[in-house]
């Protein structure tokens, strides 16, 4: 009958939790995934398994080191979207170990050395991708052109294992560059963007996915839909991926008016190279983005804008990892700022003036 | 005047001082605990440094090499350098003097900042006119200056949250500024062009 | 200038479940007189009431048996006729179980009033009158805050109330007893206001419901005149409607600046129950010895609204709603949101306990506080635009001045980012720690700073004295030195002569 | 190469004038730190510090000799202050958890009234005359022990406050 220790608070709750949330976002990738499997045949699917399940092996070891209960820290499926996401911004053919050690990074030095879930400062995904760009800039960027499962073009199971795993290499002629690895070719070569890239940038393949990419970033259109269903149930919020897309859409759109010649529209940049996968599932992950509504508009913004950046006059073609990186460093300093305005207060923190709170004309005696 | 502009950026950003030059890494880790000192801290460093560079360039052209005492050079920036520290920190113990108790050890700290005389050579080896070092030495400085107020912000937040003790303060720190560091590669490579 | 949209609500907020059926359609029903009646001298906000009655001395009901001390109190009365057993510490209704000063009365049967001077229809009765027989009958604020209504509407003379709100939002879940007063005592509660009016000299008089109670806005409408100029006002169900600031905030568009009271902004609010109070005891003298008190949750066999005897025990109460059907996970003085768990039913019914929730392990979804991911949920749903887990990090990390400089002080504890944390974080445990810590951290400091001073005195009262000592030595030798000095020339005057 | 000496020192003397002359145009006194602390200080000179006093006290404090958690009477809040005004670190872990005020308590059937500890008390917290009893006043009281030593009888502890309603205070909640 009686509460030991005494309890205060709300003794009610509203329904779910981490748990709940983490499934809906995993359950919101599985479309894009299963197409992108299907898209790249076996060695994705290969690469897909090894990364998901060395990306929980990591997690129960830094849970036991950190001498913390294992089940609950593992269920709430924050590592498995983790090791999910990093697979699915990885080239579909990559071999075994980019998998592993990318896991590895993501969840030891991304998250389990700040002190576990929700105490880092940067997307592990994005960490890890990172990191495997500049240590294996070759086999990050082997891009394949799409041989979906089963037609005759297409890797066996066996040949898949060789490919994943006897790290067997792939054939020259299936091999192909990114459209945005395509236009930064043809600019740094002075060819208009037009030359170099009719033929390879075609609208609609772009939004169907039948291009070569990562392994999770093909279709725009499933990841939208992904996007739209966390929206709904509102796991994410809003102003992150619109300030994103906004803004990127906006200068691509400007930078196009400008100079056509040198400058791809927003169609482009909105379809490829992941912004989508990372607008809707890695920049909207809470515990790295800020926790106001303007601190969001401003997060996304800014990654909008390092993007564009990148891609237009930076070093590597795609610039979407390093954009939330450095947006995940600015969100301590965006929450630091942009605080909601505390009732009875001014924006400042001082009260209210007598004279600011009969706004309503009621007419007070003075 | 947008050439001014990308060089400034060039500095603040593609080469960033402290980030991918490495230079001026110890007020980068100490004085980084809290957002305002680091803010102070980097005023006080973008005042020294934009005037160092300045004298430097002076110093350069009008007395070392008309008479060809090049091999003084470093000496003799130390030396400006140090004396324009001394005047900011009479300024500051003048204008706030809890700004100057809370910086107090670390206002000499300036002097031995490596990126301070690093930046001043630099613009005297890469023969930059006075405007154009006055320039990249103020760019190196905002650089210096929005990372140690990012990095400042970012170990705030670590300070209430639960590192493991293994990994608390300093090497929490150093992991921290090492993938700042990856994130910045981000801009290698960046030309208006 | 601030220019608030009209929206006829606040930033944030939640909907929780508001989970009234079962108890919005019971009548009313009066619990028989209990075995024993535990009256504790503090059931209001200020100082406790002082005893006027010995053990052993017989009370009639409505006898003043403890008189309120000091400026803000309130007297307590006998809820029934019967004899005072003792005077002695009982548990109190807070979740410590610590003791307080309570009065044990074992009823008569009798039920016997003391006699009443007659009901008194008067329609213009002064200011000061209203708030002396309001004082007399003891009555507090009834919404839960328990704040003396006499002592407010004292305040209302130094401040021009131009607006009188009756809060019968009752957002809470479970509770139904305001929305039960209105249904059946729609014209009590409306005198009432009149009284209130009367008393405070507002223009306008707003009786704010919340419009998941179409019965109870109905029936009041139904009631009103039109030259009664009191409107009843229909707001959008949201918690936490019921308090004061935000209550003000929505009907008014006026916001009140932190570190204030709605008599700032010349607005009063009251709860529907004190308005009732009110009518009772300046209409028919009558003091507070009864409310009305929502018996639900899962755990209770057939729940109810009583009208309760003030100093019945929960015992008692569950006792008549069939007993608990299964253990309770959690038993609850008022709402699930801001009511109090109690350590177990041996505790008094108080006149601020709007309810008695027992609630199940299923209803209360309480679960393994997890990690905070950060998600801004509570920010979002903070209704006085704090970031809760800001100040809950910083709290854990025992940074009491960064979770103050966050905005601590003007949390108004009402469990919304507690509510939809998807971590189960117990976030206003955290606030009522780090409150109560900042508190005795305020009263440590007041306590050396009263030593500094009495040893600064202690020190110039030694030093005076010494010096008066030394004054009076040095006096003494003087006058011994003249004594002396005195009788040597008087014996060379005699060896002279 | 000759020119390398004159302009060095040339340079030297240029920077050092020019400080000088900074150093008078920006004078400013530097108040003592010693004062302010002392106002912390609780002032009864119990020397549970083992300085003799609390001006003893406030100078090694200034002079950084002394931790801020040297005044058990003063307590984790006394630290806190001292630590915000020295600008440093203070671990408060150091001090015992704080086990909250303590007081005075005399025990009435020991105290025969011999006044010594009535005299002793830094904060006159004693009340009492010769040959009657003596009681504490625990406002005035900040646990300084002295009387506890001096008293003949062993008459006198010091004890926490009863714990009240209005004492209590909610606990912090467990982290996982």
């Amino acid at each position: 009958m009686t509460t030991p220790t005494p309890v205060s608070g709300p003794h009610t709750h509203a329904p779910g939790g981490i748990a709940t949330d983490m499934t809906w976002v995993a359950l919101a990738l599985l479309p894009a995934t299963a197409f992108g499997i299907y898209l790249f045949g076996w060695p994705a699917l290969n690469l897909l398994l090894v990364t998901v399940t060395s990306a929980l092996a990591f997690e129960a070891v830094c849970l036991k080191l950190a001498r913390r209960p294992l089940r609950p820290a593992l269920s709430d499926g924050s590592a498995l979207v983790t090791g999910l996401l990093l697979a699915l911004t990885l080239p579909p053919w990559s071999p075994w170990w980019i998998g592993v050690l990318g896991a590895g990074f993501a969840l030891v030095v991304g998250k389990h050395v700040f002190g576990g879930l929700g105490q880092n400062l940067f997307n592990p995904a994005m960490l890890a991708r990172v990191a495997l760009l500049i240590s294996f800039p070759l086999e990050m960027t082997t891009w394949v052109i799409p041989q979906p499962l089963f037609t005759p073009g297409a890797p066996g199971f066996l040949e898949g294992v060789a490919i994943t795993f006897a790290g067997a290499p792939v054939p020259d002629a299936l091999t192909g560059a990114t459209v945005l690895g395509q236009a930064q070719t043809g600019l740094s070569q002075d060819l208009g963007l037009s030359r170099s890239l009719e033929g390879v940038y075609d609208p609609l393949h772009q939004a169907l996915g039948w291009i070569p990419a990562s392994l999770g970033e093909g279709s725009a259109l499933l990841l939208l839909a992904g996007g739209m269903v966390l929206l709904a149930r509102r796991i994410i919020p809003w102003e992150i991926p619109l300030a994103l897309l906004g803004t990127l859409a906006l200068l691509a759109t400007a930078f196009m008016l400008v100079d056509p010649e040198c400058h791809a529209g927003p169609g482009l940049h909105l379809s490829s190279g992941g912004v989508l996968l990372a607008a809707f599932f890695i920049a909207t992950d809470p515990v790295t983005s800020p926790a106001t509504r303007a601190g969001r508009l401003l997060f996304g913004a800014g990654c909008g804008l390092l993007v564009f950046v990148i891609r237009t006059w930076g070093g590597y073609p795609e610039g979407i990892a390093f954009a939330i990186l450095l947006m995940n460093a600015m969100t301590p300093l965006i929450d630091h700022y942009l605080r909601p305005r505390t009732f009875g207060r001014t924006r400042r923190g001082r009260p209210l003036e007598p004279t600011q709170t009969a706004p309503d004309g009621a007419g007070r005696r003075p | 005047m947008s050439e001014f502009l990308l060089l400034l950026l060039g500095a603040a950003l593609v080469n960033n001082v402290v980030l991918v030059q490495f230079l001026g890494l110890c007020p980068f880790m100490g004085v980084s605990n809290k957002l305002d000192t680091a803010l102070s801290m980097g005023l006080a460093t973008t005042f020294v440094l934009t005037l160092a560079s300045a004298a430097g360039w002076v110093l350069e052209h009008a007395v070392l090499a008309p008479l060809g005492l090049e091999f003084l050079r470093i000496l003799s920036f130390i030396l400006v350098i140090a004396a324009v520290v001394q005047f900011t920190e009479m300024v500051i113990r003048r204008l706030s003097t809890p700004l100057h108790r809370v910086l107090g050890i670390f206002l000499p700290l300036i002097t031995t900042n490596c990126a301070v005389l690093g930046v001043a050579l630099l613009s005297v080896q890469e023969h930059h006119g006075f405007l154009h070092s006055l320039g990249f030495g103020f760019g190196s400085a905002l650089g210096f200056t929005l990372v140690m107020v990012v990095f400042a912000a970012l170990r705030e937040r670590l300070a209430v949250s639960q590192v493991p003790a293994a990994f608390a303060g300093a090497p929490i720190g150093f992991i921290v500024a090492g993938l700042l560091s990856l994130g910045f590669l981000g801009f290698a490579g960046l030309d208006f062009a | 200038m601030w220019s608030f949209p009209r929206t006829l609500s606040f930033r944030g907020g939640v909907h929780p479940q508001p989970r009234k059926q079962t108890t919005r359609n019971l009548a009313i029903e009066p619990l028989p007189l209990p075995r024993r009646l535990y009256l504790p001298v503090q059931q209001h906000i200020g100082a406790p009431a002082r005893p006027l009655v010995a053990a052993g001395d017989r009370v009639l009901k409505g006898q003043v048996v403890a008189a309120g001390d000091g400026a803000v109190s309130a007297a307590v009365h006998a809820s029934t006729s019967g004899q005072v057993l003792a005077i002695e510490p009982h548990p109190a209704p807070h979740p410590s179980g610590l003791p307080l000063l309570t009065l044990v009365i074992a009823p008569d049967g009798a039920d016997r009033w003391v006699d009443l001077p007659e009901p008194d229809h008067a329609l213009s009765l002064s200011r000061e009158e209203i708030a002396r027989r309001v004082a007399a009958a003891g009555v507090v604020g009834m919404g839960g805050a328990t704040f003396p209504a006499a002592v407010k509407l004292n305040l209302g003379t130094r401040h021009a109330i131009d607006t009188l709100i009756l809060n019968g939002s009752e957002c809470e879940p479970y509770l139904s007893c305001d929305d039960r007063l209105m249904r059946e005592h729609p014209g009590e509660i409306i005198d009432g206001a009149r009284i209130l009016r009367q008393a405070l000299g507002a223009e306008r008089t707003l009786i704010v419901v919340e419009d998941n109670k179409p019965e109870a806005l109905a029936a009041l409408r139904e009631r009103l005149y039109v030259a009664d100029a009191i409107q009843a006002v229909a707001v959008p169900t949201r918690y936490p409607m019921g308090s004061e600031r935000h209550i003000i905030r929505a009907v008014t568009g006026r916001e009140i600046p932190a570190g204030q009271l709605g008599a700032d902004v010349g607005v009063m609010v009251h709860n529907v129950a004190t308005a009732r109070a009110v009518h009772r005891a300046v209409r028919h003298h009558q003091p507070l010895v009864s409310r009305i008190v929502t018996v639900g949750g899962g755990a209770v066999a057939r729940p109810a609204n009583l009208e309760v005897p003030l100093g019945a025990r929960v015992q008692d109460l569950l006792d008549h709603c069939g007993g608990a059907s299964m253990a309770p996970a959690r038993l609850l003085m008022g709402g699930p949101m801001m009511g109090q768990v109690i350590p177990h039913a041996r505790v008094p019914v108080v006149k601020g306990s709007n309810g008695v929730i027992a609630l199940t392990a299923a209803e209360t979804r309480s679960a393994d506080p997890g990690p905070c991911i950060r998600c801004g949920r509570c920010v979002a749903a903070c209704p006085s635009g704090l970031t809760p887990l800001e100040m809950a990090s910083r709290i854990r990390a025992g940074d009491l001045d960064g979770a103050a400089e966050r905005g601590l002080a003007d949390c108004v504890a009402c469990g919304a980012c507690a509510y939809v944390c998807p971590a189960h974080l117990p976030l206003v445990q955290y606030f009522q720690h780090a409150r109560g810590a900042l508190a005795d951290r305020r009263e440590q400091g007041q306590h050396q700073e009263r030593i500094r001073r009495l040893a600064q005195r202690r020190r110039e009262r030694q030093e005076a004295e010494a010096r008066a000592k030394a004054e009076a030595a040095a006096q003494r030798k003087a006058e011994r030195a003249a004594r002396r000095q005195r009788k040597t020339a008087g014996k060379e005057h005699e060896t002279e002569a | 190469m000759y020119a390398a000496i004159p302009v060095l020192t040339l340079l030297g003397l240029a920077l050092g004038y020019a400080l000088g002359m900074a150093g008078r145009y920006l004078k400013v006194e530097e108040d003592p730190i010693t004062g302010e602390i002392e106002a912390l200080l609780p002032g009864t000179n119990c020397g549970q510090c083992g300085l003799p006093g609390c001006v003893a006290a406030a100078q090694a404090l200034a002079r950084g000799e002394a931790p801020v958690t040297l005044c058990p009477p003063g307590g984790r809040e006394l630290a806190r202050q001292l630590a915000e005004k020295l600008n440093v670190q203070a671990d408060l872990s150091a001090m015992e958890a704080d086990a909250g005020p303590v007081f005075a308590h005399i025990d009435p059937e020991r105290c025969n009234g011999c006044t010594r500890c009535f005299k002793v008390c830094p904060t006159d917290a004693i009340v009492g005359a010769s040959r009657q009893m003596h009681a504490v006043f625990p406002e005035a009281c900040n646990g300084c022990g002295q009387c506890v030593a001096v008293c003949p009888l062993q008459g006198i502890t010091l004890k926490p406050p009863a714990p009240s309603l209005q004492g209590w205070r909610w606990p912090l909640p467990e982290t996982h």
